[in-house]
């Protein structure tokens, strides 16, 4: 009982997860919600005996997917702040 | 000696992928100028040996079916092996020759150029369903690669459109592989026949072969999924439009169509085949319309890759449940179509990136005057266009002739005006080119003449395409061989 | 108003593909599936090598597949860096000066690089292999590049593309040379299977790494100097 | 009703999720999040459903091992593409390209 509530319990947390992950305005923070869906399919991974790819979802599903869209959004974002106070300047 | 063939023909493009890549472009030019001797020998050496002896299943790792991965090295197979080192050597030695060997970046061509070639040969010889889904993103991987080569913005946002099709269409396909191994536990094409053909159709699996085929229709640019194709054809370099067109959509054609032929009767339905077939139809009256409208010359010969897709479809519902004759000559026409289209449509990519070689721009209108001066490839721009238009003799006609004899023969009249409509669109597309460059004007007549090298390389493609339509007979044959069934599961 | 009908068009789309997809797996998962691979596998398995059984089929009994897909990695790392700019590696904005950075990364490197052994030599009979190794050791180059490690291997050049494709070559040799035995194609001669499988971990370890970390620094594109582009067609 | 087919039917929603962010957003990381969430609920399917009826499977668990590396490596190609993208157009979207759209009438 205690395990089918666990699992229920995780298969809601991925799908809101996803779904914030998708609907977030801000998308910095989009990004850790993807992070913590990734921690969450890890889990889920576990829960379906597939300890290999529970390992390899850690690592690179939250992991280095997670810091490779960190930093493309930091650039992103950093770039076209610094042309706004550039065209602010420029006013 | 199979055994050495299979090696060359699978692994020497991802060995000389390894070699290019440690090497700069002018080096890596004349590496692959070896490699495309060995990739031709070993292709043809193979497609002898299968026309002689008849196909036959290859065990990778000495393991079988089930467990492990066989290749089906069948006369169809062999042919398009054949195809796509013909097609392949033939944008190699063009590009080696087109490309400026002097931008840094450009070393990186010919390691993507050798995984595309390794991708379609794994695609031509799967025959697991995983083992095609690897398969299929080592060619879309690397052909993005080669769109986005040094590109520009515009280059980049094509080649990013490309992508994110790309992979959604291979995820619609793995979807589908997914609940095929829920459904029959194996990955095999030839297992997953022999359960249907032992059970009864089990319920469920018709939305396995819905998805895999929609997610190959998207990577095929099937209307009204086409929208990622024009640009990403259309900006690239004319030898790699050239390997995209006549290549890489044909992949994805050939799996959509195999698992259509093996597991359509018991899966599909009739809607499916007809709705399939009236995608095809749209895709041939409005991708044809669309090219006459184009401004650029290269997005006029990508709206007509479209057009000319979407015949491939017809093979849909010309062969859901009709006589076995019929089929037949559905499924030959089909063959026939894609063999002259990826000739045609590579000597016409090849041709057109010549021709803006010579006048310096990518406009339609810049042709004026262009008659005068660069006959030998707008004669192979037209040579191509002939087969496109369907007349005889060449490979087109022959392709559109056995169709036309398909749908009369199932009594589905309504393909032939399918077939009429799209060769006169052709007809207007390929004469608007001809007619702008045919124009006279007074201002420009100075224009850049390619090497030699160049024009030779479209005008022997287009007579190929041409030529086809002589040949059929003996290349169909190889289709009808007998197929030893030891290794099948 | 059109945004807002195409909004509802794509939901019901996405709505009616969903509730297609559940009832096709609820259908499928009541009747049993003809072939069990798991019993073939379990009864192969001592053929293979290895005891762990998901090394087996990505080394042994598919390492078709594992090849070409290793191939898909290297050809993300050849398009990445064909994009990448040679500056961008002493690019200041990179080097953070954050102090938690800094303690993770002296804490965490070595840690993870033992994880990364671990887990490499763990695959043959229990959880782990050379995919999890490789992630690790390439976020392992992720948190030293972030801490401010210049890398100056993975400039674009001759050693960055060795480094790439030396697993993937290594790879293809053993794949090549197991047929000058007779053998089919990737068919590991008796005797040498757990050897082979051990020696081909361990450079795709390497080689996942480095194709994964060489992508993560040839993201960042700087203003400094943008090289003109090609101009033909 | 076991923990796998559960499972598997999450994945069916994910699959579901991961279309509509793929469909209908239009900022280029977010279709990557969102192909991505498509990718995991493929996975789970994958898995899960074999391992309804009988114990693990080891075969779809290599698979998907061998998916999510070849995920991977198109969101890093992604990253970089949309990156450099970004650098030269200064967009974060395909829109805006309605110039350069097919020539003829939508």
């Amino acid at each position: 009982m205690v395990e089918w509530l666990l699992d229920g319990l995780l298969v809601v947390a991925l799908v809101v997860t996803a779904v914030a992950a998708l609907c977030s305005r801000d998308l910095f923070r989009a990004v850790v919600v993807f992070i913590a869906f990734g921690v969450l399919m890890a889990v889920a991974w576990v829960r379906l005996h597939a300890p290999d790819i529970a390992l390899a979802e850690a690592a690179i599903g939250a992991g280095l997917t997670g810091v490779l869209l960190l930093d493309a959004v930091s650039h992103l974002g950093s770039k076209r702040l610094r042309a706004q106070q550039q065209g602010d300047g420029r006013q | 000696m199979t055994l050495w063939l299979m090696a060359g023909l699978l692994f020497t493009p991802l060995a000389w992928a390894v070699l290019t890549l440690l090497m700069n472009f002018a080096w890596g030019r004349l590496v692959t100028w070896g490699g495309i001797v060995v990739q031709v020998l070993v292709s043809l050496g193979l497609w002898l040996i299968v026309s002689r002896d008849g196909g036959f299943y290859y065990g990778l790792g000495g393991w079988q079916a089930p467990l492990g991965i066989e290749l089906r090295v069948d006369g169809l197979a062999v042919t398009f092996v054949l195809l796509t080192a013909v097609v392949a050597s033939a944008c190699g030695l063009h590009a080696g020759v087109y490309i400026d060997p002097d931008k840094p970046w450009h070393r990186y061509f010919w390691p993507l150029f050798w995984f595309l070639w390794a991708g379609l040969n794994a695609v031509w010889l799967g025959g697991d369903l995983f083992n095609l889904y690897v398969g299929l993103e080592l060619i879309s991987l690397s052909a993005v690669g080669l769109v986005a080569l040094g590109g520009k913005a515009g280059a980049l946002r094509a080649s990013i459109r490309y992508l994110l099709a790309a992979l959604l269409g291979s995820l619609a396909y793995l979807l589908g592989v997914a609940l095929i191994y829920g459904q029959f536990g194996t990955l095999s094409i030839a297992g997953v026949v022999f359960r249907l053909e032992e059970h009864a159709v089990p319920a469920g699996s018709g939305l396995a072969l819905a998805l895999m085929v929609t997610g190959l229709a998207l990577k095929t640019a099937l209307f009204p999924l086409h929208r990622w194709l024009p640009p990403a054809h259309g900006i690239a370099k004319s030898p790699v439009s050239a390997l995209l067109s006549a290549l890489v959509v044909k992949a994805s054609f050939y799996i959509a169509a195999r698992l259509w032929l093996e597991l359509g009767e018991p899966l599909g339905s009739l809607a499916a085949a007809q709705l399939v077939g009236l995608l095809g139809s749209a895709a041939v009256v409005w991708g044809s319309w669309l090219a006459c409208r184009q401004l650029e010359l290269k997005q006029v010969v990508a709206y007509s890759s479209v057009a000319q897709i979407g015949y491939l479809f017809l093979l849909f519902p010309l062969t859901y449940s009709v006589s076995e004759s019929v089929s037949l000559q559905a499924q030959q026409g089909v063959t026939l179509q894609v063999i002259s289209h990826a000739l045609a449509k590579a000597a016409m990519f090849l041709a057109a990136g010549n021709l803006i070689l010579a006048t310096g721009s990518a406009r339609v209108d810049a042709l004026t005057g262009v008659s005068r001066f660069l006959p030998f490839s707008l004669f192979s721009f037209g040579l191509a266009g002939v087969s496109l238009m369907s007349l005889p003799p060449s490979g087109g006609f022959a392709a559109k002739w056995l169709l036309l004899q398909a749908s009369l023969g199932s009594g589905q009249w309504w393909w032939l005006l399918v077939l009429l409509a799209g060769g006169l669109l052709s007809a207007a597309y390929v004469f608007r080119i001809y007619r702008a460059s045919f124009l006279e004007s007074l201002e420009t007549d100075e224009f850049y003449h390619p090497p030699r090298s160049l024009e030779v390389i479209p005008m022997v493609l287009a007579l190929m395409a041409i030529g086809l339509g002589l040949v059929s007979a003996e290349v169909l044959s190889v289709m009808a061989l007998p197929f030893e069934e030891e290794g099948s599961p | 108003m059109i945004r807002s009908l195409r909004a509802l068009a794509i939901i019901g789309v996405c709505l009616a593909f969903t509730g297609v997809l559940a009832s096709s797996i609820w259908t499928i998962s009541g009747n049993p599936a003809p072939v069990d691979l798991a019993q073939l596998l379990s009864e192969n398995l001592d053929r293979s090598g290895v005891e762990h059984p998901v090394t087996a089929v990505l080394l042994n009994f598919r390492s078709y597949d594992t090849l070409l897909e290793i191939g898909v990695l290297v050809i993300a790392g050849i398009a990445g860096i064909s994009m990448a700019k040679t500056a961008s590696l002493e690019d200041p904005q990179l080097c953070t000066s954050d102090s938690l950075l800094y303690a993770l990364q002296r804490w965490f490197v070595p840690l993870m690089l033992v994880l990364a052994g671990y887990l490499l030599w763990a695959g043959a009979d229990r959880p782990g292999g050379a995919f999890q190794a490789g992630a690790v050791l390439a976020a392992t180059g992720v948190l030293m590049r972030l801490g401010g490690s210049p890398m100056a291997f993975l400039r674009p050049g001759l050693l960055l593309r060795l480094g790439l494709a030396l697993g993937f070559t290594v790879f293809l040799l053993v794949a090549v040379a197991s047929a000058i035995g007779g053998e089919a194609f990737l068919a590991y001669p008796p005797g040498m299977t757990k050897t082979l499988i051990v020696v081909i971990e361990s450079v795709l370890t390497l080689s996942i790494a480095m194709v994964l970390l060489a992508l993560f620094v040839s993201a960042p594109v700087n203003d400094a100097e943008d090289p003109e582009e090609g101009s033909s067609s | 009703m076991t923990a796998s087919l559960l499972y598997s039917l999450a994945g069916a929603m994910l699959c579901g999720i991961g279309l509509f962010g793929l469909l209908w957003l239009s900022h280029l990381l977010r279709k990557l999040l969102a192909f991505n969430i498509m990718g995991s609920g493929v996975f789970l399917v994958m898995v899960g459903l074999p391992q309804h009826q009988g114990g693990p499977d080891p075969v779809p668990q290599a698979l998907v091992l061998t998916g999510i590396v070849v995920a991977i490596a198109a969101t890093a190609l992604a990253v970089v593409l949309i990156r450099r993208y970004y650098h030269l157009s200064g967009m974060t979207s395909l829109e805006g390209e309605r110039a350069s759209r097919e020539g003829g009438p939508e």
